[in-house]
């Protein structure tokens, strides 16, 4: 975030109005939403969290394409705040959780809460450390990613067995631990890849901006190889062991109609479009390609999450919907504007351009 | 004398004609056994013979069947309805082919020359104990003959051999003589006998110290019958230290060693003014009258639950007490079977469900009182000629009586028997007896009931029968004897029975005869006279050491059978090699883990023995099994000549040595896995969620249903499968290493209170194995009747089936197993062999199966539900296992699957195993 | 025919880029050179290679025989283990991936020799000279 | 040559190591011979005897012949990641370890694949694994993770050797040059008559890097496919959904601790310090940080996760891994593979190439108890309490997991004097990419 100065306030006016938003579908009790929050705020962290993670990580390995769009990756360190709000309006709903009835050492509404929250907020804060310098160029800037990185994966597995496992208690799956950073860092560059599109649009695509997209591409198409192997691993060991108590949780969302048409979806949209997409040598090369691989990776993850909900926990629709408009609507609103500082090769990225 | 044609007829009609072949010698048969040999003669290369005979491994007498296949005994198996058994047959009886078979049999007749014992022919042999019983007549010096228990046609024959070679029958002599049941009974009734029990009938049963499932009297019968028990029946037992049997009784009492009588006493003092036969006034003034304060007190046993008992006894409809083994076989024996005597009698027990009248047939067996006085007729040089047969005086008299070196007393010194010990390796002349199942014999173990032996092999090595060699001996002096022992039973068979009659002996293998025996009447002055005796001190405080019976070796006579030493302990699941048994407490306090070893001093007796923990032993009492131990440290009752076997004081200490010994079990609890769930009621009524699409087992499914309730953790079934399936016999050292191959095995496990559940372990033949899947080559497949396969000659030992097994039933051969002459010739010829690096395992002996189902294609008809019965099923004395084709819905394993409280062992890793448990009905509560 | 040869990478890169300027045919001119220069390609108007569809070919072949293998092997012998299905794809599915690989990796390797017209004869004469320096040779009219 | 040319220096140093062997050499060659000899001795003892030769018994039925099995498969992958993935990631510091880790990940690889074999109850008839045709049509069960492990070894086998050849080839042609005689034309027909037109570096150029993108995901399913030879099983602390990423980050984290252990002394022996500068070695210590807070990570969710449900086998198991018999060793693991690499957040000690040395070999110690405990712990304490029991080893397989050892280096050495054992041809190029990005302003 720039520290007061100009953007500050529009960014304020997003997070307020996306965490008022929030509240008013959860609290004031305008729809019914249950398991919609849940889903929501696991998209806002891979999307908050995962773009910056995926900036931070392209910064530790030096690696070219993320100089023309830092900027408008580190967006997602201004958005981290709000996180631990919104997880905050989850305290009502955590009804919905079979442990709650009989609550234990670990799993407990008091520390569950607490836990997620003073984590989230910590992310937050490293994501800020590391965003500033990064923006400024700061030579400290490694670090600060090292440690934003470390912070990131502990968060994003307990977004992994608290938010989502522990909704299916006592199933228990132990790769949610990589599954579901790796899953966040698939986001965050997947918006990587929209970001190009605006940009291309915005014609600021120079050769070497085309590279980077090249590299995107690339990016994408090894992260569906990735998801696509964590999935099946998982998957695999699953139905090998075939034990009820594993496999219950499969055979449940086979047997409920809704979440029966989810499967092929998300598996579709995270690894089949684009690894087959991304296949062509020549398509890596073109934004619009990348681009609407990224949507589809982002709709496929939505997809997995609102199986992982359903149907154990019913999901407003209407709610979910509006929730993620707002989530939307806060990162375009928070968007920097042409002239904020954009890091160390953003400048020789536009020079690039001309 | 009987003329050969008649000869030749009778032992037609007992034969049908099998035991010609296996008569002749070995090297004929290699001939005889061929597809041109006509089928009369009874051996088709690949066809068994079923041949009824009788165990002899102890005095008990039960029915036992041999499979013959190719002239050879194969598999020994119970006589379904024996009226002693009732179709079971005990791990020992199990072990009688090894005895067979065993590679340390006396080959042949050995004489001492000099210092040792050297081969000899029988002819010199024989014409040295001749000559030396002519001198011993010159010299007027009559010999004596000491045998084990003898009975039927053997008894009728020393009876009038042993005058006639101028010898004294002596009385038998047995370890386990019962003595101070017999003198109690003899006193109270003019009956001295053991009596013949009825644990059937009883709803409510004590028994003190004597252990009815493992070595008292008729153990299988008796814990066939106890399993029968009425639904309700509540079965108390009274010890001081922890048995098989206690772990089985629905309430296991501890008493302080020494102190049963006062539990007794008070009892009769309890039960005596309701009792349905009121004892008479001379009796209840002597009865001694202890408060129940001071019979806690002294025994040890909680008010409350001296109450509970008491009161149960004098409600009961048909009580029975039993007092004996261990409870006797101390100082104030006799009044402790006195006491139970006229428990008997007061609660109307006597006549009912103990009966005198046709007793075990103990009468003519002595007990250590008549040993002694053998020992000092010997020092006084009165004896001329000694023979010692079937049995091990040596071993078990009292060591301070040092019985070996008197022995040198006798002119000559004759030992019978078929494995050298203690007590033939003092003598200068060692005859070698055939096995029991290489010869003709007639036995009648209690009265009124004859059992056949007959030879199911030709003889081994050069031995011979002890009926022939008295009649030899007989022949030598001069007299005319008949030609041959078997030719003096036919003449007696054709003398007793018409064709038909012993067409039918010989089908069954025994023959029963009505008995009658006058009422037995009480004698009260004798009564009045023996309750006077009682002496009711309290027991000695400190430590005691326990010289318990084993279920494995009885009392000992079976302990040189490997296969007994491979089949663990019921209770330690200790396999090879002695151990002491020490309570958690003690264990503890000594500082000693399992295999430690503890020195043990008795007075001037001392041996060295590992330790194993055994939780539900009382602390201060420690246990030995008097089979392991090298000579008896215990002394004598002189009231009763029983041997002491409950020993005050014992000295113990941490030698320092000590490693890994051999015992099976990981563990004494359940860890709260639930492998035996509690609350019973554990069955899984929903639909397991699955992956995988349902497969049909369209002809059979073999299926299998343990009734734990009915399992005492005797080993029968572990046996017979070792034995049925040729599993490798390893031996200590791989069992230390954790080598166990045995197929089958009885886990028991522990609760905090010390209680013990058996539960069966064999392979689940899981219907969603785990096992079979991680095979890369389909050694492990299932097959459509739903057995779980393993195809020996595919398998390249991955050893990953059993790592995935969840039972951990799966058996790797580490080595190729092997079986020392001519122990391999006992194997199933029906079975694939099996070499070192393959796993092999249970398959509800599918050799059976097959059989079952070729006979049924035969016969064009369906299996019959319990047709195929697989070897542990047969074998088990209580009948605990069912096994039964699933898929036929009138057959009892369905109705048994079906049943409430049924479960399967962790039905949560939805392996669906074919193996069904439950807890019968009823007398499910331990 | 013309031969120049270079030390340096750059000079050999600007003077390459100067004959294609010049209007000389790439056809005509052969290249050396001690290491990879991907410019040189480019500059020359190369498209990549055709090792792309031997790659493409192998790994296509490779999932088709690993499925084919293991369906086969399940049909032809179908034993039931574990009450898992005959026809277990996903075990299956590991195989036709392992295979891919494999086949694809060494079409590459193939179709490389084949396009590389390796093992040559003329390399592998005892004089054939290779460059440790950059060689342009610009074949003559007569070349042809 | 001269000195002007660029890279000449690293070719004539590369290519001179070749020629001389040093007293050292030939001690090491004589020591690890030794040691390979002794290997066959014993398994030949194995296969006539019995594998009751072994510690090994119900319940545990594998220990450390398939620890060394996952070990030395463990160590092949450094070889492919270096080579491969920091190929595609366009890391420079690979230039001075690819040719030396891919030489290591063929030797591993071969020593591995002996395991499987050496455990076998009956390996005379190992070829029941194999899919070939007979009369009766019985193949193997493609449903068992063994035949998974077979094609796995093999496709990485097969695969490794071509992108080990393939990028020596202009190296091989180079050498040709540099040794006179017999030598000489074998080099020369190794190299396939490589001449580096054109043409052939533009094939090549592509060939490489298919190769490179065949090889990336092929090095993280090998490894998950070695994991689930445990993973599928429903043993408690086998069966678990997370060991394909856990393996293969174990995997790297050992293989880059092997490739330390063996570059640093090499590059003293063979006089290559100026070609293997110290920030290559940092590289390498971050991958192997890096690894290595996976792996701990790991550790933590997995204990964690046993207490996470109701299920007492998984928390027994657990407990018994921490605090049974073998919780020596389960500390020993900690220490070694997670906490001692955090040293490397250090710049001192990551460009210490003594530290790097001994973390080196304490990592891979580390690693090979990892494996240890994992299996051997999870086996002797399953569900069946009846059927817990413990292993230890026996001298027999003491000495076959030394011979191993000692065939692993016997071929390394060789390789060390028979190859060049740094990528010249790439080294050149960097080394031209450098003076050429310094050149420009």
């Amino acid at each position: 975030m720039t520290r007061g100065g100009v953007g500050g306030g529009r960014l304020l006016v997003a997070l307020a109005g996306a965490a008022g938003g929030f509240a008013l579908l959860e609290l004031a009790g305008v729809a019914d939403g249950r398991g919609a929050l849940i889903v929501a705020v696991s998209l806002l962290a891979s999307v908050a969290q995962g773009t910056v993670a995926a900036a931070a990580a392209s910064d530790l390995t030096g690696a070219r394409w993320i100089g023309s769009v830092r900027k408008d990756l580190l967006v997602g360190a201004r958005l981290q705040p709000l996180l631990a709000l919104l997880f905050l309006l989850l305290w009502p709903r955590l009804g919905l959780y079979p442990w709650a009835a009989e609550p234990g050492e670990w799993l407990n509404r008091p520390f569950f809460l607490a836990r997620n929250v003073a984590l989230l907020g910590a992310v937050a804060l490293l994501a800020r450390l590391y965003a500033d310098r990064a923006l400024r160029g700061d030579p400290a800037t490694k670090p600060f990613a090292v440690a934003y990185l470390f912070a990131f994966f502990v968060s994003q597995t307990l977004v992994g067995f608290d938010w989502f496992m522990s909704l299916a208690y006592p199933w228990v799956s132990s790769m949610f631990a990589f599954y579901f950073p790796v899953e966040a860092f698939y986001v965050g560059v997947a918006v990587a890849g929209l970001l190009f599109l605006a940009r291309g649009r915005g014609g600021g695509l120079g050769a070497r901006g085309a590279a980077a997209a090249r590299d995107v591409g690339l990016l994408l198409f090894g992260f569906s190889v990735l998801w696509g192997g964590l999935f099946f691993a998982q998957f695999l060991l699953l139905w090998y062991g075939n034990l009820p108590e594993e496999v219950s949780f499969i055979t449940e969302r086979l047997a409920d109609g809704r979440t029966r048409a989810l499967m092929p979806t998300f598996i579709a949209a995270c690894w089949a479009i684009p690894f087959f997409g991304l296949l062509p040598e020549g398509a890596k090369r073109r934004p619009g390609v990348v681009a609407a691989v990224s949507v589809s990776v982002l709709l496929g993850i939505l997809a997995e999450r609102l199986l992982l909900v359903l149907p154990g926990t019913p999901v407003g629709g209407a709610v979910l919907t509006a929730e993620l408009a707002l989530v939307a609507g806060a990162w375009i609103l928070a968007r920097p504007r042409a002239d904020e500082p954009g890091g160390a090769d953003a400048a020789a990225a536009a020079g690039g351009g001309k | 004398m009987m003329d050969r044609r008649t000869f030749l007829h009778t032992l037609g009609l007992l034969t049908g004609g099998s035991a010609l072949s296996a008569c002749t010698p070995g090297k004929d048969r290699r001939h005889l056994v061929s597809a041109l040999v006509p089928p009369e003669d009874g051996v088709v290369p690949g066809q068994s013979v079923w041949h009824a005979t009788t165990c002899t491994e102890c005095p008990a007498g039960c029915g036992m069947q041999v499979r013959l296949r190719e002239g050879r005994p194969v598999k020994a198996e119970g006589v379904p309805g024996h009226p002693v058994s009732g179709g079971g047959l005990c791990v020992r009886g199990q072990a009688s082919l090894w005895r067979l078979y065993d590679p340390r049999r006396l080959r042949g007749p050995q004489v001492r020359d000099g210092g040792a014992l050297r081969a000899a022919t029988w002819d010199d042999a024989l014409s040295r104990v001749a000559s030396a019983l002519a001198e011993a007549r010159g010299a007027g010096r009559t010999g004596a003959y000491l045998s084990g228990r003898t009975t039927g046609a053997l008894a009728a024959l020393l009876a009038e051999s042993a005058p006639a070679l101028g010898l004294e029958w002596l009385p038998r002599f047995e370890p386990f003589s019962h003595a101070a049941i017999r003198r109690a009974n003899g006193l109270l009734f003019g009956a001295p006998e053991v009596p013949r029990l009825d644990a059937a009938r009883p709803d409510v049963l004590l028994t003190v110290g004597a252990d009815l499932l493992e070595t008292f009297v008729s153990p299988v019968g008796l814990a066939a019958q106890v399993v029968a028990g009425p639904a309700g029946r509540r079965w108390w037992h009274a010890e001081p230290h922890c048995s098989l049997t206690g772990a089985n009784a629905d309430r296991r009492l501890v008493l302080r060693a020494g102190s049963e009588p006062w539990l007794l006493a008070w009892l009769l003092a309890r039960v005596a003014p309701s009792a349905r036969r009121p004892l008479p006034p001379a009796v209840v003034a002597a009865m001694p009258r202890p408060s129940i304060a001071a019979t806690a007190e002294a025994t040890g046993v909680a008010v409350d639950a001296l109450e509970a008992l008491g009161a149960a006894l004098a409600a009961a409809k048909e009580p029975l007490v039993v007092a004996g083994a261990i409870a006797t076989a101390a100082e104030g024996g006799l009044a402790v079977a006195g006491l139970a005597a006229l428990l008997q009698w007061t609660l109307g027990a006597t006549g009912r469900t103990v009966d005198l009248a046709r007793g075990e047939g103990y009468g003519d067996v002595g007990s250590l009182l008549d040993l002694r006085a053998l020992g000092e007729r010997l020092e006084r040089g009165q004896v001329g000629v000694l023979f010692v047969a079937r049995a091990n005086p040596v071993r078990h008299a009292p060591a301070a009586w040092r019985l070996a070196g008197k022995l040198a007393g006798a002119t000559l010194r004759v030992g019978l028997g078929d494995l050298m010990d203690e007590t033939l390796r003092e003598m200068d002349v060692v005859l070698p007896l055939s096995h029991p199942l290489e010869t003709w014999e007639e036995l009648a173990p209690r009265r009124g009931l004859r059992e056949l032996l007959r030879p199911a092999a030709a003889p081994l090595g050069d031995t011979r029968a002890e009926g022939d060699v008295l009649l030899e001996l007989r022949r030598r002096a001069g007299e005319t004897v008949a030609p041959s022992y078997q030719e003096r039973l036919m003449a007696g068979w054709r003398a007793r029975y018409d064709d038909a009659a012993l067409r039918a002996y010989s089908a069954a293998g025994w023959a029963e005869e009505p008995v009658s025996g006058p009422p037995v009447g009480l004698d009260a002055g004798a009564a009045a006279e023996l309750l006077r005796g009682v002496r009711l001190s309290p027991p000695k405080p400190g430590l005691v050491l326990v010289l318990a019976p084993s279920i494995r070796s009885f009392d000992g006579r079976s302990r040189a059978l490997q296969l007994l030493e491979e089949v663990p302990d019921p209770l330690t699941t200790v396999t090879y090699g002695p151990w002491i048994s020490v309570a958690p407490g003690d264990a503890r306090r000594l500082g000693v883990a399992d295999g430690d070893e503890l020195r043990v001093t008795l007075g001037g007796w001392s041996a060295e023995l590992p330790a194993k923990l055994q939780p539900g032993l009382a602390e201060g009492v420690f246990v030995v099994q008097r089979d392991v131990l090298p000579s008896f440290p215990g002394g004598m009752d002189p009231a009763t000549g029983e041997a002491i076997c409950a020993l005050p004081g014992p000295g113990l200490e941490r030698t320092g040595r000590g490693g890994r010994m051999p015992y099976l079990s990981g563990s004494p609890s359940q860890q709260g896995r639930g492998l035996i769930p509690e609350p019973i009621h554990r069955k899984e009524t929903a639909k397991r969620a699955s992956l995988y699409p349902e497969h049909p087992h369209p002809e059979h499914r073999w299926t299998m249903a343990i009734d734990v309730s009915r399992c005492i953790g005797c080993g029968a079934c572990a046996a017979s499968c070792y034995v049925e399936n040729d599993v490798p016999v390893t031996g200590a050292r791989e069992h230390r290493l954790g080598r166990e191959m045995s197929w089958l095995r009885i886990e028991p496990f522990y609760d905090a209170a010390g209680g013990v559940d058996f539960l069966p372990i064999l392979c689940q033949q899981c219907h969603a194995a785990p096992c079979e899947p991680v095979c890369p080559v389909y050694a492990a497949y299932h097959n459509p009747e739903g057995l779980n396969v393993q195809v020996y000659n595919r398998c390249i030992g991955t050893r990953y089936c059993s790592n995935n097994c969840p039972y951990k039933v799966r058996r790797f051969n580490w080595f190729d197993p092997v079986r020392e002459a001519p122990l391999d010739l006992l194997h199933n010829p029906d079975l694939s062999a099996r070499g070192r690096g393959i796993m092999e395992k249970c398959t509800f002996c599918v050799q059976r199966i097959t059989a079952a189902r070729d006979r049924a294609k035969d016969e064009g008809r369906a299996v019959r539900d319990g047709e195929v019965v697989p070897a542990c099923a047969q074998s088990c004395p209580t009948t605990a296992i069912v096994f039964g084709d699933l898929n036929d819905a009138g057959s009892r394993i369905a109705a048994l699957v079906k049943a409430p409280g049924s479960w399967r062992v962790f039905e949560e890793l939805g392996t669906e195993p074919s193996v069904h448990y439950h807890r019968g009905g009823g007398e499910g509560e331990r | 025919m013309t031969r120049l040869e270079f030390d340096g990478r750059e000079e050999f890169l600007a003077r390459l880029r100067a004959l294609v300027e010049a209007g000389t045919p790439p056809e005509r001119i052969r290249l050396q050179m001690p290491f990879e220069v991907a410019e040189a390609a480019e500059i020359l108007g190369e498209r990549p290679g055709a090792v792309r569809f031997f790659a493409l070919a192998g790994a296509l072949a490779g999932f088709g025989t690993g499925l084919a293998l293991t369906i086969y092997s399940v049909v032809s012998f179908p034993l039931r283990v574990g009450g898992k299905p005959i026809v277990s794809l996903p075990p299956f599915l590991l195989i036709g991936y392992l295979l891919t690989i494999l086949f694809g990796s060494l079409g590459a390797f193939a179709g490389f020799l084949l396009l590389a017209r390796m093992p040559s004869p003329r390399g592998l004469a005892a004089d054939a000279e290779l460059a440790d320096r950059f060689v342009i040779v610009v074949e003559g009219e007569e070349g042809r | 040559m001269t000195g002007t040319r660029v890279g000449s220096e690293v070719e004539r140093d590369v290519l001179g190591a070749i020629r001389r062997p040093g007293w050292r050499w030939l001690l090491g060659l004589a020591v690890s011979g030794l040691l390979a000899v002794l290997l066959h001795v014993l398994w030949g003892a194995l296969i006539v005897r019995g594998l009751g030769l072994t510690g090994l018994n119900n319940p545990v039925g594998w220990a450390v012949l398939i620890t060394n099995f996952v070990f030395w498969v463990g160590i092949a992958h450094s070889g492919t990641l270096i080579s491969a993935v920091l190929f595609l990631f366009r890391a420079r510091f690979r230039t001075s370890f690819n040719r030396s880790a891919e030489a290591m990940t063929v030797f591993a690889i071969l020593v591995a694949g002996m395991f499987p074999l050496i455990h076998l109850g009956r390996v005379w008839v190992f070829y029941f694994l194999l899919p070939y045709p007979i009369e009766r049509l019985i193949w193997p069960n493609f449903r068992s993770p063994l035949p998974w492990d077979v094609f796995a070894v093999t496709t990485y086998l097969i695969v490794s050797v071509v992108f080990f050849y393939v990028g020596m080839i202009p190296d091989l042609a180079l050498a040709r040059r540099h040794l006179p005689g017999l030598r000489g034309r074998i080099y020369a027909v190794l190299s396939l008559g490589w001449q580096g037109t054109g043409e052939q570096w533009r094939h090549y150029a592509r060939l490489y890097l298919f190769l490179a993108a065949f090889a990336t995901p092929l090095v993280a399913s090998v490894h998950s496919i070695v994991s689930w030879d445990f993973a599928v099983s429903i043993v408690p602390g086998w069966h678990t959904t997370i060991f394909a990423p856990y393996f293969v980050a174990g995997a790297i984290l050992s293989g880059t601790a092997m490739v330390l252990t063996l570059s640093i002394p090499m590059r003293r022996w063979l006089g290559l310090e100026a070609h293997m500068p110290i920030d290559h070695y940092e590289g390498i210590a971050k991958i192997l940080l890096f690894t290595s807070l996976l792996v701990g990570y790991t550790y933590v969710v997995e204990q964690g996760l046993s207490l996470y449900g109701p299920s007492p086998f998984e928390r027994d198991q657990y407990a018994f891994r921490a605090f049974g018999p073998y919780r020596g060793l389960f500390w020993l693991m900690v220490v070694c593979n997670a906490i001692l690499p955090l040293t490397l957040f250090l710049r001192r000690a990551r460009r210490s190439l003594p530290w790097l040395f001994v973390l080196g070999i304490l990592v891979n110690v580390g690693m090979w108890t990892e494996r240890f405990v994992l299996i051997v712990a999870s086996l002797s304490h399953d569900f069946d309490p009846y059927a817990w029991g413990t292993y230890s080893p026996t001298r027999y397989e003491i000495g076959i997991t030394a011979g191993s050892f000692g065939l692993f280096f016997l071929f390394f050495l060789l390789f060390s004097r028979l190859l060049p054992v740094i990528a010249i041809t790439e080294s050149k190029q960097a080394l031209a990419d450098r003076a050429g990005e310094e050149g420009t302003p």
